[in-house]
C-alpha cells in the first residue's frame, strides 16, 4: 500500500434525517489514517450537514456536527462547498461552521479549509479523484 | 373535511412537497417534518411556491425540533408558517379529519 | 382520540422511526389512546433484540419496549415483511427451521390483516415511513 | 366493526427499484377480506406498477405486476390514474394492463376499473377519504 | 480522465440525475440503471436534458434487465442511449478511470 | 481488473443489493477479480441468516454466502453498523450480552478500515446504495 491515492468523499445527504451523513463522517475519520489524498465535497442537501448551531437533543439524536470541527486535526484540509447548492437553498458560507487546520509549512498558521466553489470546479474535482465515495 | 398533509423529505432533493401543494386544497394543512424543514426558510428555490400556497388559503406548519436539529434559525422561517413540537403535531391530527403521509 | 401508528423505516439509517415514537410519546402524553402500534416493511427491524448502538446513542428498540410496558401497548410486526428480513418469534423460527428467535419483549408478530383492522378501529392512522 | 370506512391507498413509487409497490399490494388484497370500500391512486412513479410485459426475471425479482389483474376479483373497481404523472413521463393510459371487474348489478358485464382523473378530482377523492395509506 | 456516473433513482422523483447531468463533462458516460431508466424513455419532461447532454459529447447508457423489468419497449428509448447488460455494465467500470454513483 | 463492491441498502427494500449481487457475478464471469465485498449502512442487513423469505421469491443472503464460497470471496460487514442494527458474530455477541450470534456464513465482521484499504488496494470501487 505505498501508492498515494486521493479519496473525494462527496456528501449530499442532509444531516438527521438518514444515518448517511454520521456514517459518511466514521469512514473520513477512519479514512485518514491511511495516509491518502483526501477531498471532502458537500453539495445538494449535504450542505445542510455543516450549518452553525445544530440541536438535536429535541430529536433524540447526539449532535454529530460538533466532529467536523477536528477534520483539520486529521490532516483533512481540503472541503469543498457547491455555491449553487448553497444559494438555492437560502444559505450563505456565514451560516456554516468554519473549518479550519495549522498548515505546518507556514509556521502552523491556522487557516481555512473552506472552498466556495462552481459545479465546474467540481467536476473537475471529482475527475481527478482516484476513489469516489458517495453518502 | 380537512385534511393534514405531511411531508418528511427535503423539497430540494424529491419531488414529495410538490406533488402535495398539488393535492392539498385550500381548506388543507401541510406539516414539514424530518428533512422536510429545510422547505421553511426563507429565499429558497421552493419557497416562492410555499408562499403561494399560503396565499391561496393553506396552512403550513414545521416541526421545531427538527428545525433546530439541523441548525436552522426560527428567524429565517418563511413569515406565516407556523412552529409546532410534538405535541403540536399530535393536535394537528385531531383537527383536520384525515391524515396524508407523503413519504 | 384513538391513533394507529404505523412504523416503515428500520432504526438509525431513517428518522422515521424515532418521528414514530416521538409522535406515540407525545399522543400518550396528551391523553389519547394509541390503538395499536404496525412495523411494517423494514420497520420491522425495530423488533430485533440484537441492536447495539453505541453508550452515547439512543436504542430505538429498548425505548419501544418500555414505551409499550408502561402504556400497555399493542406492538404487531408484520410477519411477512418480518421473514423476508429476519425477524422471528419462537414459533415462526421454529416453523421456518432457524435456531432461536429475535424479536425482543412487547413485540409480536401477526399478520397485515392488524393493520388493516387497527385502521378501521381507529380515528386516525398516523404512517411514519421513508 | 360494523362502520364501513373508506380506504384510499396512494401508490407513488416505481416498482421493483424498491419493494414498496409489492408489499403495498398485499395490504390492498389483505384489507380487501374486511368489507370496506377501496379506491386505489396510482400517481408519480407509482404509474410504472402498472405497465404493460413487466418482465423481472433478469433482475431475479419476481413478476407481482399480473397480481394486480385479480383486484376485480376482490371487489376492488375504483382505480385512478393521474394523468399528468402519465404525461409527465411520456407514457399513455394505453401502456398501462387494463383492469376490470364484473358488475353484479349488470348482468356480470366486464367493465373497467381505470379512471383517468385530473390532479383536482384527485384531490376530491383524497379529502373525501376516511383512512389514507400512502406507499 | 474520463469517469462512470451512475444513476439509480428516477428523475421524476429524485434530483440526483440533475446533479449528475451538471457535473458529467463531455468525456463522461453516465449509466442509468434501476428505477432511473424510467428516465431513458422519449417524450418525458427529462428526456430534453438528456438528449442536450448527448449532444455536448456525453455517452447515455442505460440497463437493459432493469427496463425490461418495468415494461418499458426498447424502441421507445431516446436514440443514441445504448442498452447494456450487466457484463456491460462490468465493461464500462473498467473502460472509464473511475465510477461515480449518485445515490 | 481488480474491484471492491461496497452494499448500502438491505435486502429487498431496495434493488441495490441485487444489482451490487449481478455487478458481481458478471465481473466474476468476465474474468475480473473481486477483492472484497463491504457491507455498509443497511448493507449489514445482507448478512443476517434469519430471513425467510417466499419460497418464489430470491433469497439475496443465500445468494451471497453460495457467491463466496464458490469464489472465495472476502465478504466484510463494517462492525459499527451492524451493532447499531443488530448483526453479530459469536465474539460481537458475547461482548455485547445477547444470547447468541446471527451471522450468516461466509461474512465476517470487521473495521470501516477494511473499506479504505480496499479502495486503495482495488483498481474500481462500486458502490450500490439507495
Amino acid at each position: 500500500m505505498a501508492e498515494i491515492k486521493s479519496f473525494v468523499y462527496i456528501n449530499r445527504k442532509a444531516p438527521h434525517g438518514t444515518i448517511y451523513a454520521l456514517e459518511s463522517l466514521e469512514v473520513v475519520l477512519i479514512g485518514a489514517a491511511f495516509d491518502q489524498q483526501v477531498k471532502l465535497i458537500f453539495m445538494d442537501d449535504g450542505v445542510y450537514q455543516l450549518t452553525k448551531n445544530q440541536d438535536p437533543e429535541g430529536i433524540g439524536m447526539k449532535n454529530f456536527s460538533k466532529t467536523y470541527a477536528a477534520l483539520g486535526d486529521y490532516d483533512i484540509t481540503e472541503i469543498y462547498i457547491d455555491q449553487e447548492s448553497l444559494e438555492q437553498r437560502g444559505l450563505s458560507i456565514d451560516d456554516l461552521q468554519e473549518l479550519v487546520y495549522e498548515d505546518e509549512d507556514d509556521d502552523w498558521k491556522e487557516k481555512s479549509s473552506m472552498r466556495l466553489v462552481s459545479r465546474e470546479q467540481l467536476a473537475s474535482v471529482i475527475d481527478s479523484a482516484d476513489v469516489l465515495l458517495n453518502f | 373535511m380537512a385534511t393534514l398533509h405531511t411531508v418528511n423529505k427535503s423539497p430540494f432533493e424529491r419531488n414529495s412537497l410538490d406533488t402535495c401543494l398539488s393535492l392539498c386544497n385550500n381548506s388543507g394543512s401541510i406539516l414539514l417534518i424530518e428533512d422536510a424543514v429545510v422547505g421553511a426558510l426563507r429565499n429558497t428555490s421552493v419557497s416562492e411556491r410555499l408562499v403561494k400556497a399560503i396565499e391561496s388559503g393553506v396552512k403550513i406548519f414545521a416541526l421545531g425540533e427538527d428545525l433546530k436539529a439541523r441548525g436552522l434559525p426560527e428567524d429565517r422561517v418563511i413569515e406565516k408558517i407556523t412552529l409546532v413540537d410534538y405535541t403540536g403535531f399530535v393536535k394537528l391530527a385531531t383537527e383536520n379529519d384525515r391524515v396524508q403521509s407523503w413519504l | 382520540m384513538k391513533f394507529t401508528i404505523q412504523v416503515n423505516t428500520g432504526p438509525f439509517t431513517h428518522q422515521a422511526s424515532d418521528s414514530a415514537y416521538r409522535f406515540t410519546l407525545a399522543a400518550l402524553e396528551s391523553g389519547h389512546e394509541i390503538h395499536r402500534i404496525f412495523f411494517y416493511h423494514d420497520g420491522v427491524n425495530n423488533a430485533t433484540m440484537m441492536c447495539a448502538p453505541p453508550q452515547d446513542d439512543r436504542n430505538l428498540q429498548v425505548l419501544w419496549t418500555e414505551l409499550a410496558a408502561q402504556y400497555e401497548l399493542d406492538m404487531v410486526v408484520c410477519v411477512a415483511a418480518a421473514q423476508r428480513r429476519g425477524i422471528m418469534d419462537k414459533k415462526e423460527s421454529e416453523r421456518n427451521g432457524k435456531e432461536f428467535a429475535n424479536i425482543a419483549p412487547g413485540f409480536q408478530i401477526s399478520g397485515l390483516g392488524q393493520l388493516v383492522e387497527a385502521a378501521v378501529a381507529s380515528d386516525r392512522l398516523m404512517v411514519f415511513g421513508d
